[in-house]
């Protein structure tokens, strides 16, 4: 899929795709094999702080089932995770650790923040010391998923929607590595 | 023979198990010290999840606090809600309806059932059998489905309020509920089949994790965990709140001591727990669903305490009012916290794989500790 | 059929000898020396087998030599470890000038 | 009726003839390394793929079912991922053994494929000695998880590892023991032997008891050889997170990963030729009827039905049981299934000279 | 095909391994941090050492494990032979196999196949 | 040269080359996989002398089992990634003359020396003539030393397990 | 320990084992017990007071039940619903307040359904969408009031 | 025992403590000092036996501190509450982790929460916040202008 194609199903994305500068690069058919790969086998990091993590793992289970899409291969390591689910709240003495587990997992990694606590705090936001109001503060996010907690069709929705994004090129990691001549090119 | 032998070799190792690690059910860290595989010593190290619930409960009004409990022992959330509603109940002196408090029981009931079904697939997960969890998860569904009719929520339902329940039930809900104990009762003894019965879970959890009665008393631990080491300690028969003390239910107490009579215990709770949405469900009597409330809430001055019976054990709220729309001081005697206590010497001695075990049949949930 | 003949094998032996020779006297580990004479054992065997092959092609001798060295060389590997290993415990090292000042 | 032996034999032939004989050699050493990697290729992808699809049926869901019609591509998209992914080796590592130890894993493994009859007649290499061969090479296994747990510089890893070699050393000696039982039935160690002697009927069947046990004790060795669950100490992930290869990431990952189902395959198609007759039809006694109506059935497919059999068989074993604990494993292997294995060897000798067997 | 499918074996291995994180090299761009290459501990930096001294119980298992696969080795010829040989092949493998079993036991007895 | 040559130097040259670095690395794991590799060498010799039993013999006890207890014992006593001391250039020195006056020395007496074998015909080193030899009772026979080998791995055994759970003596 | 003691523990534990495979095979071979929904081609009937967001009922006239009491802000617990009010000029020529922008953070909301409880107005319900996934977090800030829209007449 | 009877006992052991009305439990004051003995009776003491300590905690009265302990019997199944008043600048009390050891965990927490010293307490580390955390959090003015976002 090419970005101008993109750019036209745009609004189809829950969200918003911005068009990247020098967007007429077409990508090539390799980029297509690689992106598809990689969109449908995300293996994730069994991570879970709290609430949330109950719904996570009810996407795990029988009725959900994210094994459909082939995400199903949970690792314990995040060397071998593809995707880390922050589900749940984060506090300041877990960021470090946060971090850390972002740091070790290998490339390309993606993050979904799943719930109100991921996204921002939640309802944690005001009035608590310990809250890291908002996980993108610690690591970038990929997709941000509302909720508290999200319903576990919400959780796959998510998970579709990230396919989408990486099928499209636009993950940051994709924009980051692979085109690094487009970051140099002038905004706008 | 060998024990001489490993006393000598300066053979300790510490690893960490958690933040981040299947077997902590969150993000807690244990520090273990082993020798060989031996474990020496344990120690938790907390706050991962702290999520400052009690500070923020002070800014909080008395219907405002409750939903945040919900998030700290998010497997009995009804019940946690239950708890802190009875406690500004007690200071406000509310008189609820009887419909309100049958609704609330079966609600509880059916939390517990919930929180144990995934407890127990949680642990055989644990344990390395994977197949029990997709099966708990399949009547934990069902559960959450009800749930999802009457409270608007699959798991954090701030359904119980003040004075009452928020909603008038779902239509369907004795038909649902009916239905599902059906299913309980048909599958549950698959599952005993498939876990109780089999003798690699038996030989992992028997004499793994011993906690003698006097010790259980002394941590200070409640619930299923205490159960099993032959503790009475229901809070529902020993201080019956709402409509317990009207309804036939045993207290299951094992004496194993060991994890395996812990399982046990959590086991026979469900059916014990059935038991009472069975004697409940036909019953609702008619009637409100709410008492009449004003609607700023404002305790007298004063200390109130109340306790109930979560998933996991004792849950302590404890309010100090200043005669204010917000509480002064809150406090939540989480069961979770003490159990934990206990870990360390559970574990000494036992080996690494033990822990699982162990950890698997203390049914921590990190956020209830931490608050 | 092939121009490779008994002396062929036997420099490989005779090298590797010399290998765990050289291994066995420069080395202070003892581990490492208990390699090295894994080696010179191994150079032994292939010895015997070259000369079962090449010389008494008839019997079976070598071949049931290098049977029971190996055999052997595994009764002695367990023994010679279980030794190093006591040393280790008990002087927390494995080098032979650290264990040799030692009465055992 | 087609046959893989001959298909073989004509394209050697017809090589032979069109190409002078060193080219033609050279050709079919590339034909058959290519075959043997896409051997290897594909049978990782499928057992993955079926491990996904059993796994997901026992636990009332459906697994796989988006990429590709009915989810085929699932691991295939896996492969591709990983053999894109980083990576990464730690430092502090030993980055020459962390590098080899799956280069290892999987020569050992493709290694192992060469003694398998596949079906009738095509067999890359008969050796004299096939199964203690098989035995020689799967102990190299362990030294793979041995190096990879001690050059990831991780705790995990090592214990891991350690655990892992204990197991794999220990399984070793009953796996050992219950082919011996078969072997000393047929009286050679040859492939082709041992299949040969099931014409009149299974080892299974035919040997009584003792090949009963050695049965099951060998499945039970091979599951605990190959590190399945309920043997998975090596990664048990509730307590060491993934085990030896903690550290491991993408494309090294992949070839252990891969190792571990070839090996599964490679245990179970050893079984199948020990105790279901490999590539031979099912046959009884003397119903030549019957038999024949069993040899227009092609002899890969029974081969590979065995074989799959007995890999859903270790599967099976995997998605209903729990993991034993580490002492307990060991416990199992050195206080009943070595013993047991012993005695039983014992008693198939005593049927095999008795000719008490069909 | 002989022993040229071993070798034929061992270098289509060793083509599919290499090869393979050869290709995911080539692949794959690399970036690197520091964090990113220290050991994984569960998110938190490794207390202490790495490396960990390791118990006696662990050796002894490889210990015994080496004594039965030599027996193991004698045990092939025998086997294939057994059938042939007849009554004494049993009467030697049994005197063999028992004076193994007894050192088994004694094992057994001190404690040696205790994992620790 | 054929092809069989190709493959004996190859293998002869596999077998030397890890066999040296197998004492010269200063790793002492990485001494130890050398080692594995050096011994994996000589079973292809074994092999490709057509002696497949004793190859596979090599590969199960040497691989499978001493290399594992080396393994073991190096998990035991050594730390990870440290490197063992370097040995002084004298003792190198001294090391390599000997080794290379001795290597000198034999092989010239090895190369002058004819050696001389029957011409009768051969026993093929197959499972089945080992097996029938092993357990024979004539003068071919080894049915003694077979039973007196298990003797041996018994006291072995024992004094493995005796040596390694004794008491360390206190410093 | 006796040998029939042996023999018996060997005996259960098998038994125990092939009674676990007896359960995962009936579940193996019964595929109508599998209950996996394919979510996004069919999707659940979801409960009806299943709470996914917060939502400002807006008639075909675009008109609201808002008045702008700030009653759901106070009662909402984290600070979700923010609104902005402006003043109005009635037909009559009085200054009436209402809404002008009636800000609803979805990523704080926690569904808790304590403002719908305190609206007098019922202007406010919740609503079952809960595909929210987006790739910016800004995107989860949004104006309930649609534009152009004014209060339902009659509602104080 | 009902609580009249309990307060009766109590004074007995100790003349020193003060009541207070209300409540469902007895409920009363003690010094800081005389804590830990008093704790050693009333765990020890037959009659007693308040075998079980499910809950202590600690409230900021802005002018002291007030910690709190809750005790039950496992064999009498009655409660008592028994507080003590300490110094908010100096607060300091004896452990009691020796007797009902469920205070460890406790005492560590209300230690970091509130800053209470615990005396002869054997690992006062913190348990729940990040060991560089300064301050208090749950007392009344605890400021963390960065993270604490005030509604
Ligand atoms: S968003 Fe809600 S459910 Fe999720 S972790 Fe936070 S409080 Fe729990
Ligand atoms: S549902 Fe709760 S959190 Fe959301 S806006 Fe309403 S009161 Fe606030
Ligand atoms: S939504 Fe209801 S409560 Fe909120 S401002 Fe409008 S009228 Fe008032």
């Amino acid at each position: 899929m090419d970005v101008a194609e993109t750019n036209l199903k745009g609004d189809t994305f829950p969200g918003e795709v911005h068009p990247v500068p020098g967007g007429d690069i077409v990508l090539t058919k390799l980029d297509d094999i690689i992106n598809w790969a990689r969109s449908n086998s995300l293996w994730p990091l069994t991570f879970a702080t709290s609430c949330c993590g109950i719904e996570m793992m009810s996407v795990a289970s029988a009725k959900y089932d994210f094994s459909r899409f082939g995400f199903e291969v949970a690792r314990a390591t995040p060397r071998q995770a593809d995707v880390i689910i922050i589900a749940g709240t984060i506090v300041n003495k877990m960021g470090p650790v946060l971090k850390r587990l972002y740091d070790q997992m290998a490339d390309p990694k993606y993050v979904i923040a799943m719930g109100a606590c991921a996204i921002s705090g939640g309802p944690f936001f005001y009035n608590t010391y310990s809250v890291v109001k908002g996980a993108d503060h610690i690591i970038p996010v990929d997709v941000y998923i509302a909720g508290c907690p999200p319903r576990p069709e919400a959780l796959l929705h998510a998970l579709i929607s990230l396919q989408e994004k990486i099928k499209s090129g636009q993950t940051r990691e994709q924009l980051k590595t692979e085109k690094p001549a487009q970051q140099a090119l002038p905004k706008g | 023979m060998l024990e001489e032998v490993s006393a000598v070799d300066q053979g300790d190792m510490i690893i960490n198990i958690g933040p981040q690690h299947p077997s902590t059910h969150g993000v807690l860290q244990l520090v273990v010290t082993l020798n060989g595989e031996t474990i020496k010593k344990v120690e938790p190290h907390l706050g991962f999840i702290h999520r400052s619930i009690e500070k923020m409960c002070e800014s909080l009004t008395y219907r405002q606090f409750i939903y945040v409990t919900s998030r700290m022992d998010y497997l009995s959330s009804h019940i946690n809600n239950h708890g802190c509603a009875l406690c500004v109940e007690k200071g406000m002196q509310i008189e609820i309806p009887d419909r309100a408090k049958v609704i609330r029981v079966l609600m509880d009931e059916l939390t517990r059932i919930a929180s144990h079904e995934l407890w127990w697939g949680a642990m055989a997960m644990d344990l390395g059998a994977f197949t029990p969890f997709f099966l708990s998860f399949r009547e934990r569904e069902t559960i959450t489905d009800i749930m999802e009719d009457t409270c608007g929520a699959r798991l954090t339902m701030n359904y119980i309020v003040p004075g009452g329940v928020m909603a008038e039930l779902h239509p369907d809900f004795q038909k649902k509920v009916k239905a599902f104990i059906k299913l309980f009762r048909e599958k549950a003894d698959q599952y005993n089949e498939l876990v109780t019965g089999n003798i690699i879970f038996q030989s992992r959890m028997k004499n793994v994790g011993v906690l003698s009665k006097e010790d259980a008393i002394s941590y200070g631990c409640t619930g299923p965990t205490a159960r099993g080491s032959g503790v009475n300690c229901d809070i529902r028969k020993l201080y019956p709140y709402e409509i317990y003390d009207q309804l036939k239910f045993d207290e299951v107490i094992e004496t194993g001591c060991d994890s395996f009579s812990r399982y046990l215990v959590r086991v026979k709770e469900m059916y014990q727990s059935i038991s009472i949405i069975e004697q409940l469900i036909d019953n609702i009597p008619e009637g409100d669903f709410q008492a009449k409330t004003k609607a700023v809430l404002k305790l007298p001055k004063g200390e109130f305490y109340t306790r109930v019976e979560t998933a996991r054990g004792e849950l302590g709220v404890y309010i100090v009012s200043e005669g204010a729309t917000t509480p002064y001081r809150i406090k939540f005697r989480s069961p979770g916290f003490s159990n934990l206590s206990a870990l360390n010497h559970m574990a000494k001695g036992g080996k690494i794989g033990d822990l699982v075990a162990m950890m698997g049949t203390l049914d921590l949930v990190i956020p209830d500790i931490d608050r | 059929m092939t121009g490779i003949g008994l002396t062929h094998i036997l420099f490989v032996s005779i090298a590797l000898f010399f290998i765990g020779v050289y291994g066995f006297l420069t080395r202070r580990n003892m581990i490492m020396m208990l390699m090295s004479i894994e080696l010179i054992l191994n150079s032994v065997n292939l010895n015997f087998i070259a000369f079962n092959k090449y010389l008494w092609a008839n019997k079976m001798d070598g071949l049931f030599f290098t049977i029971f060295i190996i055999a052997i060389a595994a009764a002695e590997a367990a023994v010679a470890i279980a030794i190093i290993i006591n040393l280790y415990r008990s002087h927390r090292s494995i080098d032979v000038e650290d264990a040799s000042d030692l009465k055992f | 009726m087609w046959s893989l032996g001959n298909i073989a034999h004509s394209i050697d032939v017809w090589l032979n003839q069109t190409f002078s004989p060193a080219l033609a050699l050279l050709i079919e050493f590339v034909i058959v390394g290519t075959m043997a990697i896409s051997l290897f290729a594909v049978l990782g992808l499928v057992l993955v793929f079926m491990e996904r699809k059993v796994s997901a049926y026992m636990q009332i869901r459906v697994g796989p079912n988006r990429v590709g019609p009915k989810g085929m591509f699932q691991t295939f998209a896996d492969t591709i991922k990983l053999l894109l992914k980083e990576g990464l080796t730690p430092t502090g590592s030993d980055k020459f053994l962390f590098n080899l130890a799956p280069v290892i894993a999987i020569i050992s493994a493709m290694l192992l494929l060469a003694p398998i009859a596949f079906a009738k007649d095509f067999q890359m290499w008969d050796l004299n000695i096939g199964v203690l061969y098989v035995s020689a090479i799967s102990s190299v296994a362990v030294i793979s998880i041995l190096m990879a747990g001690w050059s990831s510089n991780n705790k995990y890893s090592l214990l891991g590892a350690m655990r892992s070699g204990a197991q794999i050393v220990s399984y070793e000696l009953s796996a050992g023991l219950s082919i011996l039982a078969i072997i000393v039935l047929v009286g050679s160690l040859k492939m082709t032997d041992i299949v040969a002697s099931q014409e009149t009927g299974w080892w299974l069947f035919k040997g009584h008891i003792p090949a009963l046990i050695a049965f099951v004790i060998f499945i039970i060795a091979a599951t605990a050889e190959t590190n399945r669950a309920p043997f998975d100490l090596a990664e048990a992930e509730s307590e060491l997170t993934a085990g030896f290869h903690t550290e491991y990431s993408g494309m090294r990952f992949a070839l252990f990963f891969l190792a571990e189902y070839v090996n599964i395959f490679i245990v179970c198609a050893i079984g199948a030729t020990l105790f279901l007759g490999g590539w031979m039809p099912f046959h009884i006694g003397q119903w030549t009827a019957f038999n024949h109506v069993m040899d227009f059935i092609p002899s890969s497919l029974w081969f590979f039905g065995k074989t799959f059999f007995l890999i859903f068989l270790i599967m099976w074993f995997r998605w209903t049981f729990p993991r034993l604990r580490v002492d307990q494993l060991l416990n199992l292997e050195w206080k009943y299934l070595l013993p047991i294995s012993m005695f039983n060897l014992l008693l198939a000798t005593a049927i095999a000279i008795l000719g008490w067997h069909f | 095909m002989g022993s040229a499918s071993m070798i034929v074996l061992i270098i289509s291995a060793i083509v599919f391994a290499v090869g393979g994180i050869l290709v995911s090299k080539l692949l794959f761009k690399k970036h690197n941090s520091v964090v990113k290459g220290e050991a994984y501990e569960c998110g938190v930096p490794t207390i202490g050492k790495s490396w960990v001294q390791f118990n006696v119980g662990y050796y002894l298992f490889a210990l015994i494990f080496l004594i039965f696969d030599v027996e193991l080795v004698f045990l092939y010829p025998w086997a294939v032979v057994a059938k042939s040989v007849g009554w004494l092949a049993l009467v030697e493998i049994i005197i063999f196999m028992f004076i193994l079993f007894v050192g088994f036991l004694y094992a057994h007895k001190k404690g040696a196949l205790k994992w620790m | 040269m054929t092809a069989q040559d190709i493959i004996f130097y190859l293998l002869a040259a596999f077998t030397l080359v890890t066999g040296f670095l197998a004492v010269t690395t200063t790793k002492i794991f990485r001494s130890a996989i050398f080692l594995l590799f050096s011994l994996i060498g000589i079973a292809g010799i074994y092999f490709w002398l057509e002696y497949e039993f004793i190859a596979a013999v090599q590969i199960i006890v040497y691989v499978g089992g001493i290399v594992v207890l080396i393994i073991f014992s190096i998990f035991l006593t050594q730390e990870a990634g440290s490197n063992l001391p370097d040995t002084t250039m004298s003792k190198k020195i001294t090391g390599g003359l000997a080794a290379v006056f001795g290597f000198g020395f034999t092989l010239l007496q090895v190369l002058q020396h004819k050696f001389i074998g029957t011409t009768e015909q051969g026993i093929e080193p197959n499972v089945a003539n080992i097996g029938n030899r092993m357990l024979g009772v004539n003068e071919f026979g080894y049915s003694l030393p077979f039973e007196v080998v298990s003797i041996l791995l018994l006291a072995a055994m024992v004094g493995c397990i005796v040596i390694a759970l004794k008491k360390p003596v206190e410093k | 320990m006796s040998a029939i003691q042996y023999i018996k523990d060997i005996y259960n534990a098998v038994k125990s084992l092939l009674i676990g495979m007896k359960q995962t095979g009936y579940y193996f071979t019964h595929h109508k017990e599998i209950i996996t929904q394919n979510y996004p081609e069919e999707k659940q009937q979801l409960a009806e007071r299943f709470r996914g967001e917060v939502v400002l009922t807006h008639d075909s006239n675009n008109e609201h039940k808002c008045t702008g009491c700030t009653a759901c802000e106070l009662a909402c617990p984290n600070g979700t619903i923010k609104i902005v009010t402006k003043f109005e000029l009635t037909p009559e020529g009085k200054k009436k307040k209402a809404i002008d922008k009636f800000v609803y953070h979805l990523e704080l909301c926690t569904m808790c359904n304590l403002c719908i409880v305190a609206c007098p107005t019922d202007a406010i319900k919740m609503d079952q969408a809960f595909e929210h996934s987006v790739f910016d977090r800004s995107q989860l800030t949004k104006v309930l009031n649609k534009p152009g829209s004014k209060i339902m007449e009659g509602v104080e | 025992m009902t609580n009249e009877e309990l307060k009766i006992k109590l004074t007995e052991l100790l003349p020193s403590a003060t009541f207070e009305e209300g409540g469902e439990w007895v409920n009363l004051s003690v010094a800081p000092a005389e804590w830990k003995p008093f704790a050693q009776q009333l765990r020890s003491v037959d009659g007693l036996a308040f075998d079980f300590l499910f809950c202590v905690t600690c409230v900021d009265w802005k002018t002291h501190l007030t910690i709190v302990y809750h005790l039950t019997s496992t064999i009498h199944r009655h409660s008592i509450v028994v507080k003590s008043k300490l110094d908010r600048a100096k607060a300091e009390i004896e452990t009691v982790c020796d007797i009902w050891r469920t205070a460890e965990f406790h005492e560590r927490e209300q230690a970091e929460l509130f800053g209470v010293n615990f005396l002869n307490h054997p690992d006062l580390r913190k348990l729940i916040l990040t060991d560089d955390f300064e301050g208090f959090p749950l007392r009344k003015d605890f400021e963390d202008p960065i993270n604490m976002i005030k509604l």
